[in-house]
């Protein structure tokens, strides 16, 4: 297995995973991006040697052509979520002209209901308790 | 937008006003519009068809033919004009599918398992003996997709007019 | 059978009624009272008096053991007549009782549904059986205890017996799972012939106890009977004098025969019963609702029930039967009587009801009897039962279990002589001011107070034939328990049962009748608060869990995410161990070179603070990643990255040409150096796992059969083109697919925004 | 049957591009009936020749031998999933027409629709991991579309939460498919187990692992949930119904199947723990809620643990509970998003703190909420319970005992939560502004028909649990026969 496709890998894994925890849907998009080659590298050198293009007729031991079809097809998967990702970006911008997600508003509020709750019970036995 | 009736009012960079502009919009007409999109549909042909023996395919020529439009979207025109007339992208979407489905259902009528490639020998004169695969049009489906697939980014997210593409198929 | 024709009838018209017969619930009505009556005769003519119980089964689910199996045995017969008959008389009540109420129809469609389930408890042969008509018949008690749905005590009453009793049945399906599992049959009779043992049918019998307790509203979950109140009388006098709250007895009864050996079983059956009847006791003797007394009077008869049939003596079975009819009888007359009272006064307090003596002069004398009996004064049936009751308990040979059973029996019936007293001198004292008028038709009043006089006469009837009811109880009995055997006559002869007794009625009339009409203390139980306690901090726990878990946050679920994604490689590496770096194999200068430059690209794309320039950077990577392709062999692998990545460019430069060429500052939601130290916690763990991975191939790749097919079969040279046109086309196909969805994904959120931009502007331009 | 099986999701692909090509809404309703219909007979047709025939159908695609084409397999687990699929799709179709809503006008919900069908049937019946993936892919992507279809802040917000975790869990599957390869030589699922069962602990471990985190997510099993409550309730109800029912149900799925054909029997005590606290985390979540589609929503997290707990348990009479549980509850769910759907047309509020009286106004409707509800709590007589009683029959019978009392209790917080449901917006006043002179069915008429038919379809699972439960019986031993899938896709 080639060095530095491995080492390779593991900074673009890092990389596009901290950009997939910023709240920035800009950066979120480059993890996409960024993890996506990721894959491909990972993919291609762990699950091939290094040897000559699969085309029958060349010289040479020829090396795996599976890993590369099926990055073939994860590279285009992985440009379709891209573009997807970068629409949404867009459309939140063109919305709230901020390019961060916010967090759940019925979740956040699932806190402050708690105390309010909590007092609604004790008002529920005052009115058990009068007639 | 332009409308189908005006097909030259191309430019939407603000209108070439300033002299300069126009002639380096002739400039960009000849050299884009004439030269370069015809070399790079036929590279984009000769990729595409070439793929099945050496590096290429379907893939690669649609998206050189994208690449195109790209250039086209850069220099300043918005490229469905052109190819508006013959096809909506969004119809070439779906006629590029449906090439693709239609070689992989083609075999079920035969008998046959989905997919399963028929390879034809054709005697062209001059050229001698053709080998034609089945999945040559399976390989040309996927071209019209990503053909597709380029335009409609292009002329949603590109657009800069109050008219976006797309909006007179809403029933 | 034919009885489970008329079960599912009364489901039937229960349901046509409820959903279909809205603006006619007469015609719904007047069908169940048939059904009703065809339920009785069917019962009459299959059970009585034959010598083999009639027997059904109904395949269900048979692979689980799941099949419902019915019986009509003498038990069987007894109860469904009582369900039925009651039934019967307390829908012709409700006919009146409803009169221009727009819930009829509703009362009409859970009441005959609700009727049905009770039906298929009582003739269930089965533990599961009985199970399913057991939930079934808490889901139509909901509806009907929150029938009138507008008042916020209904709905919450209605809530706390469905999450009781459903509590209680989760109980009894566990428990018919540890008896599936552990003795293989849920059938009363094999249970009982088995007579098994062992920790696993421990831990059944106190899941059927509890289920019990639940249901038949014993200590400590008596809280949620008395709240029932708050559903309309029919509702309370059927449910809770001889159907609903009786199918715990039911349970106890079927169950204690096999069971009841046990000494566990014996102490929990007596300790709940003797506390139920104490605390339901002295609770009915302090109310000024007359069905609030009423309802804890059930309560505290149910806890002489649950001792009667939960001892399981022989004798004392025998008196748990009888006194499970009489409580019936009188109880229903009871509630109904108290019910005409408050329909046609309008008051249900304990101090006003002598007013009722001048207007309903029969239903009154009705309820008068009716007291009686309860309080077990002779010639009632009342008496009769309870007498054998004492006797039972007298004569069981059970230890220092009976001995407590006795005390608290003795003590429970000094409180039930106290309240029935009491109700007594509420009923036949002096009214303090007359009443108000009559508003319900003449036909209505008799359909309202016949039940109530049947009631009664009942229960003085079957007092003054004590000996044939007597020997007609006998054959309930012994098909739940084969020894079970006993007799019932009016007048006993002096022993100690009725020395005890007479010292009972003697202290309890004079507890009762010194006792104030109008007792102080009203509200919300005890019960009731820890009920509601219990539920709100539940609820609490619920929402500080979640508000803990379900941050919200995407940042932070996506950390998560990688956090365990990350785990799961990690425990493979440990599991194996870190891999040695032998199967390096030696890279070009040129492509450590790129290899290098490319990491400084994705480095620099996450630190660089300018969207383009972050953008192009991602573009470096990938132009880079493409020569790497081309010196690995893959030049269609790098042909296509190419080009995607030049279009990956012009679409981020598309998308980001709205928003500023900063990245605004980042919000910081965790410590950077946590996301740091997880980000390099995957970099490392990645490509070790990798490595490992790839260390342990030992079997070859399917692509030799690529290879060598590619020309010959598939007529192309280009292995990789033709898998992906041929070998492995299907993928591409999909793969054209997403990026053709995408595509249209794309478009459509443009389209979105345009259009709303234009309705805004085409908004503020009017 | 090839022919059948291949029509299954190429038919649905067919509309959807024929659906681009002809436009028109009327055009593209046609598209969508006639081609998922079709796909539903051949389906059914498959299914009937797989429970008489005890016949397993291997479609391969290309003509190539099993050992490396891409195939399609339908076992009997498979071929139910897949009928059971499309009847809900199909019937939600009749919904979302009905619904009149902004999604299902554009041009393009049917063409997506349609893909997303063709992905689900895909996912069910790949017998290769890497298509797998792009099933998954496929049903994603068109999720996607349909989530944002109308593109309203709140969508934009959740679908954010939504598509970024999905893509997250994309990325991980194809890191796992890849590293599988790189480990194994091969993605087909009939030569994998073989190979799997031939490497080293950790390795397998750790590619286990990693593929059940990529279905974790998309099952969403505890704690790879938390976007499941938050993205789902901005949906068009139509929408979150179908991605309720069945995409959660997909991911189910492929944990059976990898449970049981990649790594059979491995780490099962892991698996119960997580099923356990995917039960109580999804129903404590429900209970804190007041709004109706978060409550469903957290609803399905913690149902997702009962059939993550049965699978857990392992054994024939498990994965058959576990079946049946999987199927019984893709009406359940579904119905339950479509009666609330109804609600939110009809009362324009999806919280039960703004809408009361719907008791009073339809009985039936009512009906049509409470039969799937008590389902989803277990109660008796309804498939729910039989489901229930199946999973906790089977834990007892393998002793996990703190697992069968999650079940139990998390059981009656179900119920809890539904009668929060029922007494809040099924009970009370009717509210003022509420039109009383027209029933809300016949309002909405379409829309309730389809949920009606939904509702019977679960309430038809009640009624023949018996051969129902058989066949899971059957299709359990079948999944559990390991040898047996490879020979059939193998020769």
């Amino acid at each position: 297995m080639s060095f530095s496709l491995l080492i390779l890998t593991g900074v673009l894994f890092a990389a596009g995973s901290y950009l997939l925890m910023e709240r920035s849907l800009t950066r979120i998009a480059l993890g996409v991006g960024v993890l996506g080659n990721g894959v491909n590298v990972l993919i291609v050198a762990a699950g091939s040697s290094p040897a000559e293009a699969p085309i029958i007729g060349r010289v040479g031991e020829l090396t795996d052509p599976l890993p590369q079809a099926l990055v073939l097809t994860a590279i285009v998967i992985g440009f379709a979520l891209l573009s997807f990702v970068l629409a949404l970006a867009w459309r939140n911008w063109t919305i709230t002209e901020n390019d961060e997600v916010e967090d759940d508003v019925e979740d956040r509020l699932i806190t402050r209901r708690d105390s309010s709750s909590a007092k609604s019970t004790d008002e529920r036995h005052r009115e058990d308790v009068s007639p | 937008m332009t409308s189908p009736e005006h097909p030259k009012d191309v430019s939407n960079s603000g209108g070439a006003r300033n002299p300069s502009d126009i002639v380096r919009s002739a400039i960009f007409d000849e050299l884009v519009d004439r030269w370069l999109s015809k070399v790079a549909v036929l590279v984009a042909i000769y990729v595409t068809f070439r793929g099945h023996n050496a590096p290429g395919g379907g893939f690669a020529g649609g998206l050189i033919v994208g690449g195109v439009f790209v250039l086209q979207y850069l220099t300043g025109r918005e490229p469905h004009v052109r190819f508006r007339t013959i096809l909506h992208p969004t119809r070439l979407l779906g006629f590029g599918l449906l090439l693709a489905l239609g070689t992989t259902v083609t075999p079920l009528f035969v008998g046959a398992t989905p997919l399963e490639s028929h390879i034809w020998k054709l005697d062209v004169p001059l050229i001698g003996e053709v080998k034609i695969v089945s999945s040559m049009f399976f390989d040309l489906g996927v071209f019209f997709v990503v053909v597709a697939v380029v335009l409609m980014i292009l002329l949603s997210l590109g657009t800069r007019q109050s008219t976006v593409f797309g909006d007179e198929d809403i029933a | 059978m034919a009885l489970l024709v008329a079960v599912l009838g009364l489901f039937l018209v229960g349901v046509a009624t409820a959903v279909g017969l809205r603006r006619r619930p007469l015609v719904g009505a007047f069908a169940g009272l048939a059904v009703f009556l065809a339920g009785v005769a069917a019962t009459v003519v299959e059970g009585v008096g034959v010598d083999e119980a009639p027997t059904a089964t109904v395949k269900w689910l048979s692979a689980l053991g799941l099949d419902l199996h019915f019986s009509l045995d003498g038990f069987g017969v007894l109860m469904s007549l009582i369900v039925l008959v009651l039934g019967f008389a307390v829908l012709t009540y409700a006919i009146a009782y409803f009169e221009h109420d727009e819930t009829f129809a509703r009362f009409v469609g859970v009441f005959l549904a609700f009727a049905g389930s009770m039906t298929g408890v009582v003739i269930a042969s089965d533990l599961f059986t009985m199970f399913v008509f057991w939930e079934l018949t808490s889901i139509c008690s909901f509806l009907l205890i929150g029938l009138n749905d507008k008042s916020e005590s209904a709905r919450q009453a209605a809530v706390r017996a469905l999450l009781t009793t459903g509590a209680g049945g989760l109980c009894l399906l566990g428990a018919v799972a540890l008896l599936q599992v552990d003795v293989g049959t849920t059938r009363f009779t094999d249970l009982v012939a088995l007579q098994p043992t062992g920790t696993l049918v421990d831990a059944a019998i106190v899941l059927i106890l509890l289920g019990a307790f639940t249901k038949s509203a014993q200590f400590p979950f008596h809280f949620w009977l008395p709240g029932a109140m708050a559903a309309p009388t029919p509702v309370s006098a059927y449910l809770h004098s001889a159907t609903m709250v009786k199918a715990g007895i039911v349970l106890l009864a079927r169950t204690s025969p096999a069971f009841g050996e046990s000494a566990f079983w014996q102490w929990w059956v007596v300790i709940a019963g003797c506390v139920t009847m104490l605390i339901g006791g002295w609770r009915a003797l302090r109310q000024n609702d007359a069905k609030l007394l009423l309802a804890h009077s059930t309560v505290s008869q149910l806890g002489l029930l649950t001792v009667l049939v939960g001892i399981g003596s022989p004798l004392a079975l025998y008196a748990g039967v009888a006194h499970l009819l009489a409580h019936a009888v009188f109880k229903v007359g009871l509630f109904l009587g108290v019910g005409v009272v408050d329909h046609e006064l309008e008051t249900r307090e304990v101090s006003r009801l002598a007013e009722a003596r001048t207007r309903l002069p029969l239903v009154t004398a009705s309820l008068v009897v009716a007291t009686l009996s309860m309080a077990g004064i002779i010639p009632f049936f009342g008496f009769v039962t309870k007498e054998k009751a004492l006797v039972a308990l007298l004569e069981a040979d059970l230890g220092n279990v009976a001995t407590i059973a006795l005390v608290g029996v003795v003590a429970g019936s000094v409180l039930s002589v106290a309240y029935s007293a009491r109700l007594l001198r509420a009923l036949v004292r002096r009214p303090l001011k007359v009443a108000a008028e009559h508003h319900t038709s003449r036909v209505g009043a008799i359909l309202l107070a016949r039940p109530v006089v049947e009631a009664a006469g009942f229960s003085l009837a079957f007092g003054l034939f004590a000996s044939f009811v007597g020997k007609v109880l006998v054959a309930p009995a012994l098909s739940l328990d084969a020894d079970a055997k006993g007799k019932l006559v009016l007048w006993p002869g002096i022993d100690d049962a009725l020395l005890i007794s007479a010292v009972v009625i003697i202290v309890g009339s004079f507890i009762g009748w010194r006792a104030p009409l109008t007792a102080t203390r009203t509200g919300g139980t005890r019960g009731e608060r820890t009920f509601d306690r219990i539920y709100d901090s539940t609820l609490g726990f619920a929402k500080r869990i979640t508000a803990a878990t379900q941050t919200g946050s995407l940042p932070m679920y996506v950390a998560v995410t990688a956090v365990v994604a990350t785990a799961a490689m990690l425990s493979g590496l440990l599991l194996d161990g870190f891999p040695s770096a032998a199967s390096f194999v030696d890279d070009s200068p040129m492509t450590v070179l790129v290899a290098l430059l490319v990491a400084v690209f994705a480095v620099a794309t996450v630190v660089v603070p300018l969207r383009f320039t972050a953008a192009l950077l991602l573009g470096g990577v990938g132009y880079g990643i493409a020569v790497l392709f081309v010196m690995r062999g893959a030049p269609d692998l790098a042909l296509t990255q190419l080009l995607v990545e030049t279009l990956t460019i012009v679409i981020f430069l598309l998308a980001l040409r709205v928003m500023p060429r900063r990245f605004a500052p980042a919000s910081q939601w965790v410590p950077k150096w946590a996301r740091a130290a997880v980000a390099a916690a995957i970099g490392v763990v990645v490509p070790c796992f990798a490595l490992l991975v790839r260390e342990s191939r030992e079997a070859p790749s399917v692509a030799a059969d690529y290879l060598t097919r590619s020309v010959d079969e598939a007529g192309g040279a280009n292995v990789v083109n033709v898998i992906l046109v041929d070998f492995r086309g299907f993928d591409t196909m999909g793969e054209i697919t997403v990026l053709a969805i995408a595509a249209l994904g794309v478009v459509n959120l443009v389209r979105v925004a345009e259009r709303q931009r234009r309705a805004k502007s085409a908004g503020s331009a009017k | 049957m090839t022919t059948l099986l291949s029509l299954v999701v190429l038919l649905p692909l067919i509309g959807a591009a024929t659906a681009l090509v002809f436009r028109p809404r009327p055009v593209q309703r046609t598209l969508s009936f006639v081609t998922l219909g079709t796909s539903l007979v051949a389906a059914t047709s498959v299914l009937v020749d797989a429970w008489s025939n005890d016949a397993m159908h291997v479609v391969r695609m290309g003509g190539w031998p099993g050992s490396f084409a891409i195939t399609f397999v339908a076992d009997r687990l498979a071929s139910v999933m897949v009928v059971i699929a499309l009847t809900v799709t199909l019937l939600v179709l009749v919904y979302s027409v009905g619904q009149k809503s902004a999604g299902e006008r554009s041009a393009f919900y049917h063409p997506v629709y349609m893909v997303m069908s063709a992905g689900i049937s895909q996912a069910f019946l790949a017998g290769d991991l890497f298509n797998l993936f792009v099933a998954f892919e496929i049903l994603l992507m068109a999720s996607y579309v349909l989530l944002t279809l109308e593109g309203s802040d709140a969508q934009i917000r959740a679908g954010t939460t939504y598509v970024v975790l999905n893509v997250i869990e994309s990325m991980v599957l194809v890191t796992a498919v890849g590293l599988i390869f790189a480990a194994t030589g091969t993605v087909s699922m009939a030569e994998l187990p073989a190979r799997l069962a031939a490497l080293p602990d950790g390795t397998r471990i750790g590619l286990q692992l990693l593929l059940l985190v990529a279905f974790g997510i998309k099952a969403a099993v505890f704690p790879l949930f938390f976007w499941l409550p938050d993205s789902y309730p901005t949906a068009p109800s139509s929408v979150s119904a179908v991605f309720a029912g069945l995409l959660t149900k997909v991911g189910v799925y492929c944990l059976i199947r990898t449970q049981t054909l990649l790594f059979p029997g491995e780490l099962n005590d892991l698996i119960v723990v997580v099923g356990a606290l995917t039960m109580a985390l999804g129903v404590l979540g429900a209970i804190s809620h007041t709004d109706m589609k978060r409550i469903l929503s957290f609803h399905i997290v913690s149902q997702i643990g009962y059939m993550v707990f049965g699978l857990g348990i392992g054994g024939t009479a498990a994965i058959a509970a576990t079946i049946f549980y999987l199927i019984h509850h893709i009406p359940v769910k579904t119905s339950l998003f479509l009666v609330e759907g109804i609600i939110e047309r009809d009362s324009g509020s999806s919280s039960f703190d703004a809408v009361s009286g719907l008791a009073r106004r339809s009985p039936a409707f009512a009906a049509m909420f409470l039969v799937p509800a008590l389902s989803l709590a277990g109660l008796p007589p309804l498939s729910g319970f039989l489901a229930k009683f199946a999973i906790v029959r089977a834990g007892v019978d393998s002793e996990q005992w703190v697992a069968v009392a999650v079940a139990l209790a998390v059981s009656l917080l179900t119920l809890v939560s539904m009668t929060k449901i029922w007494v809040g917006a099924f009970w009370g006043d009717v509210e003022p502004a509420a039109s009383v002179g027209v029933g809300i069915l016949r309002r909405h008429a379409l829309m309730s028909m389809a949920t009606a038919l939904v509702v019977v379809l679960s309430l038809a699972i009640a009624v023949g649990a018996g051969p129902l439960y058989d066949f899971a019986n059957k299709a359990a031993e079948q999944i559990l026969d390991v040898a047996g899938y490879v020979t059939a896709v193998k020769s």
